[in-house]
């Protein structure tokens, strides 16, 4: 698919609207100039940078102990999966192998992560679409898993419980039980979702139909995750590329042709219960012994390049570190699966209305401060 | 069928639309469902889970004794420089001089509880307190010397 | 003014009204107290009543969603709606400069206006009515299609986009859905020959229309209920306010008391449509009576008469909020699609099934 | 295709290419002068058909700036990075591979903003991140800016 | 009620007649124009209430007169309107003094 | 002077204010507020009248439908801010000087005339009567208009669409 | 050291202010209407934003306090939540939403970024290191992020700032 | 007269709408900034002004929609009297309607009830 040049032709004294920086279905400060024809949205023009941090321009001052923390602050929602990345970019550097018993609780936290990004993704589209109540029960279910969170790692959101070679600290006793009794919760009310708003014929009208991602277009635009794979992309950096133990896991990539948001919908919906599977997979075969393997105190990468990518509750993460031989990376770059989702969002909304463009950006599920980073 | 499928749209529709009202009709009537934990009038039973990060706090024992060598590892692991240790040379009874803390200052307002610090302390001088309600109207309250005055290092640690 | 006291209370009105002819005197003076007393009397039951159904909403809200909802203010929270009342009282209500200033004032005022208009025909109770206008029913439809201008020009005089936006669609679709409201109206009016709202209300004494009337009745009174709530602005089909797409739409500009307004012109007309709901379909005030069984009847008649109309009149108010917390928003040509390729014919045809049934003495 | 093989086809596209093969990916190194036609033929050329950029970034080596860009075939599944080397450090510009992957578009944005490398036949270049009137580009290794606080 | 006469509402519509009149005839939008011819109707209106009221009680005549006005009313305000929408979206104006499409 | 009379001289003072301010008022959009005052006002009269159906009528049609249509072809037609173009000054004072002139004439010749009221029995403008007349068929019947007003109504909407919708392929 | 013993929780302090009697009762009515009628602005820049909707689900549920009116424009918000790091970008946005606001107007910021970069105060050359040099802040809550209960600690801590406003008899005392 | 209860309801409305807002303007507290009284765009300054052509189809829905109201209108005195006059009404109402569900057919094929 290749753009033409009448994509990007403009007339004056149009109908300009912004929705962003403040706008409460951007979830974030994303701001997109949308140029309106009554309510038809002519063209998309994503500006960013309202929460561009540096996280890479910071990366270049920190040790590689201390890089990957800024990481939970990209993809909050992930936090734990872009850690992961982090240390495991380290680790394949410096080749050391990670304890079993770190592999499998890194998984079961990742897994618990991107269910509970899933859940926030679910609160929020209903949110977007004006179903208020969807928000509440989605929410009852992520709040438990930020309670395992809270208990084990000791914060709910940005957990930084990961260190190069493994885990901070080991889970509690109870983390088990505590883990199948949040999965019993979550399987038990996931009927409700369904109900209130998975059913839901004016829910599906919505999206049905709307925000028509083409398999071609999606690998044009460079798009990963979910959004993705409801276009028929077969993405899933878990089963192509298995890091950390994913190769040995029983789990199924979920692949919807549908194209349109109500695929993409079904596919984190469907992606949902695959996690719950991966997790009961594991739960009950953590295996005993190291959480950490021995590393140096000051870390030093040899010279070269590396780049490792993870599967994020939103696509593809992709860590690509030049290291000159120092303690710190000499260029850090993340390759955001956000920000290529989000340059799909122009292309695809163009056309529609503006109630679409919500509905659009809804099942895309941006997460702003990881596309500015 | 136009008209099989316009009736058919509409008991569908109607049908999904109830199944929707009979959920939150289920939680209107059943008032024991209800999740919320009321903050401010539960602090007396609410418990932080053991691990959670709130603060860092330094354990003084009831000597006024705590355990920091001012050996700076926390400062230097701190990604963001919440820490800041000033010392001063201490003349111990043998007439040695001594590195010792003078003011050990935590930045609350710019800490992020990644508890880097607390993992390379070697003495386990600080740790991470569970306390949250840290808000305050001025800024400058959330400065904090977390080394109280008076107090000196315990005896052994080094 | 006679007649506005007469037909209830009377006796309290009659005593009140020697005392102050005492106090006062005849002559205007009299009549301009009496009419301001009232006039106040009134107006601070629909506040107290948008007061009631702000609280009401958050808390069935609150149910819904498995919480506790406001609880702190007052007792029970009930007067959580006071104290936001009070504040956006106290809040600077400001215009913004690029506005149409005289019609950005206006628009608040004629909502509030026709919201309050629309009261003037519904029977509360027995014999109490504010004014029983002999053509009740059509008086509250074109009262209440007078909102859609006040709502334009609220829109287009804030100078904001999503303002524009927000009227545009309210202007679609407040006037296509009065006409679903129009017909189920007139469905019943077939059935009892007359547009009084008391005179319909009389016509149920036998039994509710919803009862007497089968099926046709039900699908007008659906209807009734589906196109009054998009009449009314309220979710899912509030795509004229749509927080998530146009933050706030037509009132996205309105500060402090003249936004204050809007919410409670918002109750008030969830009150008139349920109010209406009630009267036409579920027999307003009228007790539950079942044809034959005299007892029964009689039992019924225990109940005052003002319970069974705000009993009903809760109840569709619970319907339509429930709506507005189970439902996500329609897009706005779902929305249109919805009335003019369903609502509209299915009334229509309705109807006529309703005319005929009339005709033929189908009904109870 | 394995890394053997994509050499291989590499070096009859271009003839003039060095390669590294430290990393994990094959890795070609080719001037910025001849990146556009040699891009188009890996695009297109149905043996190597790569049709996705996954990364496309730039490396600031003080002398010169790399661009880098991440290349994988979805049919045949195979990756190779192709880093464009940009000499003049003052002035620096590349052409745009925004016609052949349409992602590049905010990548290349993002890169003028932060590393001030020139695109020719962007479509809409642009201050991505930054204000439009910042100086100076933050990513560069020789970027001072008096606001910012050392550690 | 009797002190209020025919003459007095007859003189409202009087001018309410002739304030459409001066309207049309110094307006140059079409819509504004539109509005003025409203406002002649509406006068019309009142006259034959009015005179229904006063003088013919005992038929509803003038009534149905209005009412089927009103419905002309209606009707012709649609077709102006999209015709005058029609024209704008030809001529990007709806000044009558542009319009001259029409015109030999 | 009683309280119906300063009832019907408010009443006649919002139609001719708001009659005379829709005609001059250089903002469009005010113009059709003004337009809607005046409307609302003529509806006051027919209640002030007791002609309740018809007032109702009036406000359905006019303020629900005609009103709200013309503001919408007001957004479609113009930037609704702008100032009108100010009429050509000898125009607007012929025009005004003609308006004045022939409503004080006719006033005159109206105060001169003697209507005679037809001493018949009244009938009530109620709903029911007019519903019977308007569906007899009879010599005052007006079934027939009626059924006409529906082909009427059709060909309005039919003209309507036509119109809209050869707009809609040019584009 | 728990939360128990704390004696200085907002809301058991109160302090009895001079003033004429009907000015204080207006100003406490109308401080009591405020205090407890706190909407919040629809603004979340990064994941103290969670946070934020965090405290709004049903377990934490500030509706209790009558904060659940979220605005999505700034006309009808009493109070920005800052809840996320500014950057030099949004650093104008954030005061023209702040500006746009009627009074009263109160301002939280929330989680380390705001208050002073946080984990962006150093090397980072886009980051406000704290709102207040932009925007006067009311209520400081640290964390990254801070828990839902901190979140709500520090609106009943607002609350308490609020209560003790007197706008009404400072006017008169002025004249 | 039931008139006086319209009246009553009227000034009800006006002097809620304008003490309401008289009362807010004397007592709030007012502060001026040059930012505040611009037009609220999600943060952003506006470009342009917002009284501007607004291009939408929904004006055909107010367009059809008169035609409907008119007829609606005709439907109140012929409702109030069907269940006198009998099955005569009904079959003139059912000529009445079905003309105009005709148009209503004939928009909705034409298209015209598609949303543009």
């Amino acid at each position: 698919m290749i753009l033409g040049e009448e994509d990007y032709i403009t007339e004056e004294g149009e109908f300009v609207v912004n929705m962003g920086p403040q706008h409460p279905s951007t979830h974030g400060v994303l701001r997109l100039k949308v140029w309106l024809d009554g309510e038809t949205i002519k063209k998309v023009e994503p500006h960013l940078g309202y929460i561009h941090r540096s996280i890479e321009k910071m990366s270049e001052s920190l040790s590689y102990r201390q890089y990957g923390y800024l990481t939970s602050r990209m993809d909050y929602l992930s936090a734990h999966i872009n850690n992961l990345a982090c240390a495991l970019v380290v680790e394949k550097a410096l080749q050391v192998e990670v304890p079993a018993r770190a592999q499998a609780i890194r998984i079961v936290i990742g897994e618990l992560t991107r269910i509970g990004s899933h859940l926030l993704w679910f609160a929020s589209a209903g949110l977007d679409l004006g179903g208020v109540t969807p928000f509440f029960y989605a929410f009852r279910e992520r709040e438990a898993i930020n309670s395992i969170m809270d208990e084990n790692c000791g914060a709910r959101l940005t957990q930084n419980f990961m260190v190069p070679g493994g885990i901070v600290y080991d889970v509690r006793p109870d983390f088990q039980s505590r883990v199948k009794e949040v999965l019993k919760q979550f399987k038990d009310n996931f009927h409700e979702y369904n109900e209130i708003l998975t059913g839901n014929v004016i829910f599906q009208n919505r999206l049905k139909d709307v925000g028509i991602l083409t398999k071609e277009d999606a690998i044009a635009f460079g798009c990963t995750g979910p959004t993705a794979r409801a276009s028929g992309l077969s993405c899933d950096i878990r089963k192509m590329y298995p890091y950390d133990g994913y190769e040995k896991l029983q789990f199924d990539e979920v692949i919807s042709t549908g194209c349109d948001s109500w695929a993409r919908y079904e596919v984190r919906m469907a992606e949902m219960l695959q996690s719950v599977r991966i997790i009961e997979q594991l739960i009950d075969n953590i295996p005993e012994g190291d959480i950490v393997a021995k590393t140096k105190n000051v870390i030093k990468l040899p010279k070269g390049e590396f780049y490792q990518r993870v599967e994020t509750a939103r696509g593809e993460l992709g860590v690509y570190i030049v290291s000159d031989g120092g303690a710190s990376p000499y260029r850090c770059k993340y390759r955001s699966p956000n920000f290529a989702n989000l340059s799909a969002i122009p292309h695809i909304a163009r056309g529609y209305k503006i109630g679409d463009l919500i509905a659009i950006m809804a099942t895309i599920d941006l997460i702003i401060p990881d596309i500015d980073r | 069928m136009f008209i099989k499928e316009y009736f058919g749209t509409i008991f569908k529709s109607i049908k999904s639309l109830l199944t929707g009202m009979k959920l939150t009709g289920y939680y209107f009537t059943h008032l024991n469902k209800i999740v919320t934990e009321e903050y401010p009038d539960n602090r007396a039973t609410l418990k932080m889970a053991e691990r959670f990060r709130g603060e860092v706090i330094m354990p003084h024992d009831e000597k006024n004794e705590h355990q920091c060598t001012g050996c700076q590892s926390c400062e230097l692991s701190c990604p963001n420089g919440s820490i800041k240790i000033i010392t001063k040379q201490e003349i111990q009874a043998d007439g040695k001089k001594k590195k010792r803390i003078d003011t050990w200052v935590y930045h609350l307002d710019m800490c992020t509880m990644c508890g880097m610090c607390v993992e390379a302390c070697p003495t386990t001088a600080i740790l991470m307190g569970n306390e949250f309600e840290h808000s305050q109207y001025e800024k400058k309250y959330l400065k904090k010397v977390l080394n109280k005055p008076g107090s000196r290092l315990k005896d052994g640690v080094e | 003014m006679n007649t506005l006291l007469s037909y209830s209370f009377s006796s309290l009105a009659t005593y009140f009204h020697n005392w102050l002819q005492s106090m006062i005197g005849n002559g205007i003076l009299l009549t301009i107290t009496e009419l301001v007393i009232v006039g106040v009397v009134l107006l601070v039951f629909l506040i107290l009543l948008a007061f009631f159904l702000g609280y009401m909403e958050r808390k069935v809200a609150a149910f819904m969603e498995i919480r506790l909802g406001p609880n702190r203010v007052g007792p029970k929270g009930t007067l959580q709606i006071v104290a936001d009342t009070v504040k956006l009282l106290f809040k600077e209500g400001f215009t913004p400069d690029a506005a149409d200033k005289f019609l950005f004032n206006l628009a608040p005022g004629i909502i509030i206006t026709t919201a309050l208009l629309a009261v003037a025909p519904i029977a509360f109770a027995r014999g109490f009515q504010i004014w029983d206008i002999n053509i009740g029913v059509l008086y509250i439809s074109s009262v209440s299609s007078m909102a859609v201008i006040g709502i334009l020009m609220a829109g287009w005089s804030s100078s904001n986009k999503y303002s524009l936006i927000g009227a545009m669609r309210c202007g679609a679709q407040i006037v296509s859905y009065e006409l679903s409201i129009g017909l189920s109206l007139v469905s019943i009016v077939v059935l009892t020959g007359s547009l009084s709202l008391n005179d319909i209300v009389e016509s149920q004494a036998n039994g509710w229309w919803i009862f007497k009337g089968h099926i046709p009745v039900m699908i007008a009174f659906v209807v009734f209920v589906i196109a009054s709530t998009a009449e009314i602005n309220r979710a899912p089909f509030d795509l004229v306010e749509a927080d998530q797409e146009l933050t706030g739409g037509f009132n996205t500009e309105y500060a402090g008391m003249k936004f204050a307004m809007f919410l409670m012109a918002e109750y008030i007309n969830l009150f008139v449509v349920s109010a209406v709901a009630a009267t036409i379909f579920l027999g307003g005030w009228m007790p539950f009576h079942i044809g034959g069984l005299t007892g029964f009847n009689h039992v019924m008649d225990y109940i005052p008469s003002s319970v069974w109309f705000f009993g009903k009149t809760l109840f569709i108010i619970f319907i339509i909020m429930q709506f507005r917390w189970t439902f996500p928003r329609l897009r706005i040509d779902q929305l249109l699609n919805l009335e003019w390729k369903y609502l509209l014919p299915i009334s229509m045809v309705n109807v006529l099934l309703v005319t005929l049934m009339a005709i033929m003495g189908w009904h109870l | 295709m394995t890394k053997e093989e994509l050499k291989d086809s590499f070096t009859q596209i271009f003839p003039a290419v060095t390669f590294d093969e430290s990393g994990e990916f094959l890795t070609a190194i080719i001037p910025s002068e001849e990146l556009l036609p040699v891009m188009k033929v890996l695009r297109t050329k149905p043996e190597l058909y790569f049709d996705y950029l996954f990364c496309e970034t730039c490396v600031d080596w003080k002398d010169h700036l790399m661009m880098v860009y991440f290349l994988n075939s979805r049919t045949h599944n195979h990756t190779l990075v192709v880093k464009a080397k940009i000499t003049d450090t003052i002035n620096p510009q590349i052409e745009s591979v925004f016609q052949i992957w349409p992602t590049a578009e905010l990548n290349e944005d993002e890169i003028f903003d932060l590393f001030g490398v020139k695109f020719l036949n962007h479509p809409n270049l642009r201050r991505l991140f930054l204000e439009e009137d910042w100086v100076g580009f933050p990513l560069r290794k020789n970027y001072v800016d008096e606001h910012m606080i050392e550690l | 009620m009797n002190e209020i006469g025919l003459t007095q509402i007859l003189f409202v519509s009087t001018a309410l007649f002739f304030i459409g009149v001066y309207g049309f005839l110094t307006r140059k939008n079409m819509i504004t124009m539109l509005m003025s011819i409203e406002l002649l109707l509406n006068s019309v209106n009142i006259n034959f209430i009015a005179f229904n009221k006063f003088l013919y009680a005992d038929k509803l005549d003038g009534l149905f007169f209005t009412v089927f006005i009103i419905t002309i009313a209606a009707a012709e305000a649609a077709v102006a309107i999209a015709i005058i929408i029609h024209l704008y979206r030809k001529l990007k104006s709806i000044d009558v003094d542009d319009t001259d499409i029409m015109k030999f | 002077m009683s309280a119906s009379q300063v009832i019907f001289y408010i009443i006649a003072a919002i139609i001719i204010g708001g009659g005379i301010l829709a005609v001059t008022s250089r903002k469009i959009f005010r113009a059709a507020v003004f337009l809607l005052f005046s409307l609302l006002g003529i509806a006051a009269l027919y209640f002030y009248l007791n002609y309740e159906f018809i007032a109702a009528v009036q406000i359905v049609v006019y303020v629900g439908g005609i009103v709200v249509l013309i503001i919408f072809s007001i957004f479609l037609t113009h930037a609704s801010g702008d100032e009108m173009k100010k009429p050509v000054l000898w125009r607007s004072v012929f025009a005004g000087l003609a308006a004045v002139f022939a409503t004080a004439l006719t006033y005159l010749y109206i105060t001169e005339h003697n209507f005679v009221a037809n001493s018949a029995a009244s009938v009530s403008p109620s709903v029911r009567n007019i519903g019977l007349q308007m569906l007899s068929t009879t010599e005052h019947g007006y079934i027939l208009p009626f059924e006409v007003v529906s082909m009427l109504l059709l060909a309005a909407l039919i003209g309507c669409i036509v119109i809209a919708i050869k707009i809609k392929t040019k584009e | 050291m728990g939360l128990k013993d704390k004696l200085e929780f907002p809301g058991q302090i109160h302090e009895t202010p001079d003033g004429g009697f009907v000015l204080t009762k207006l100003d406490d009515i109308i401080n009591w209407a405020r205090s407890n009628s706190v909407w919040p602005l629809a603004f979340g820049t990064s994941c103290c934003a969670i946070e934020m909707m965090h405290t709004v689900n049903a377990k934490y549920d500030w509706s209790r306090f009558g904060f659940e009116v979220m605005r999505a424009t700034p006309r009808q918000a009493d109070l920005i939540i800052v809840s996320g790091t500014i950057v030099m970008k949004m650093a104008p946005v954030l005061k023209r939403l702040y500006d746009q606001m009627p009074e009263p107007k109160y301002v939280i910021a929330m989680g380390a970024c705001t208050i002073s970069g946080g984990p962006f105060f150093y090397n980072t050359y886009s980051v406000v290191k704290g709102i207040d040099h932009i925007i006067p802040v009311d209520v400081y809550v640290p964390g990254c992020p801070p828990r839902p209960e901190a979140l709500l600690h520090s609106m009943i801590t607002l609350q308490e700032k609020i209560k003790n406003d007197a706008y009404y008899r400072k006017q008169v005392d002025k004249k | 007269m039931g008139s006086v209860a319209l009246i009553l309801l009227l000034f009800c409305g006006i002097a809620f709408a304008a003490g309401g807002i008289l009362i807010s303007k004397a007592l709030a507290k007012t502060s001026f900034n040059s930012q505040k009284g611009e037009t609220y765009e999600c943060g952003i300054p506006t470009t342009g002004t917002s009284f501007i052509q607004f291009n939408v189809g929904y004006y055909l829905f107010a367009l059809v929609f008169l035609v409907f109201d008119v007829e609606l209108v005709f439907m109140y005195p012929w409702a109030v009297v069907v269940k006198e006059v009998g099955i005569l009404a009904f079959f003139e109402i059912l000529v009445f309607m079905f003309i105009l569900f005709m148009g209503l057919l004939y928009a909705w094929k034409k298209g015209a009830l598609k949303w543009v």
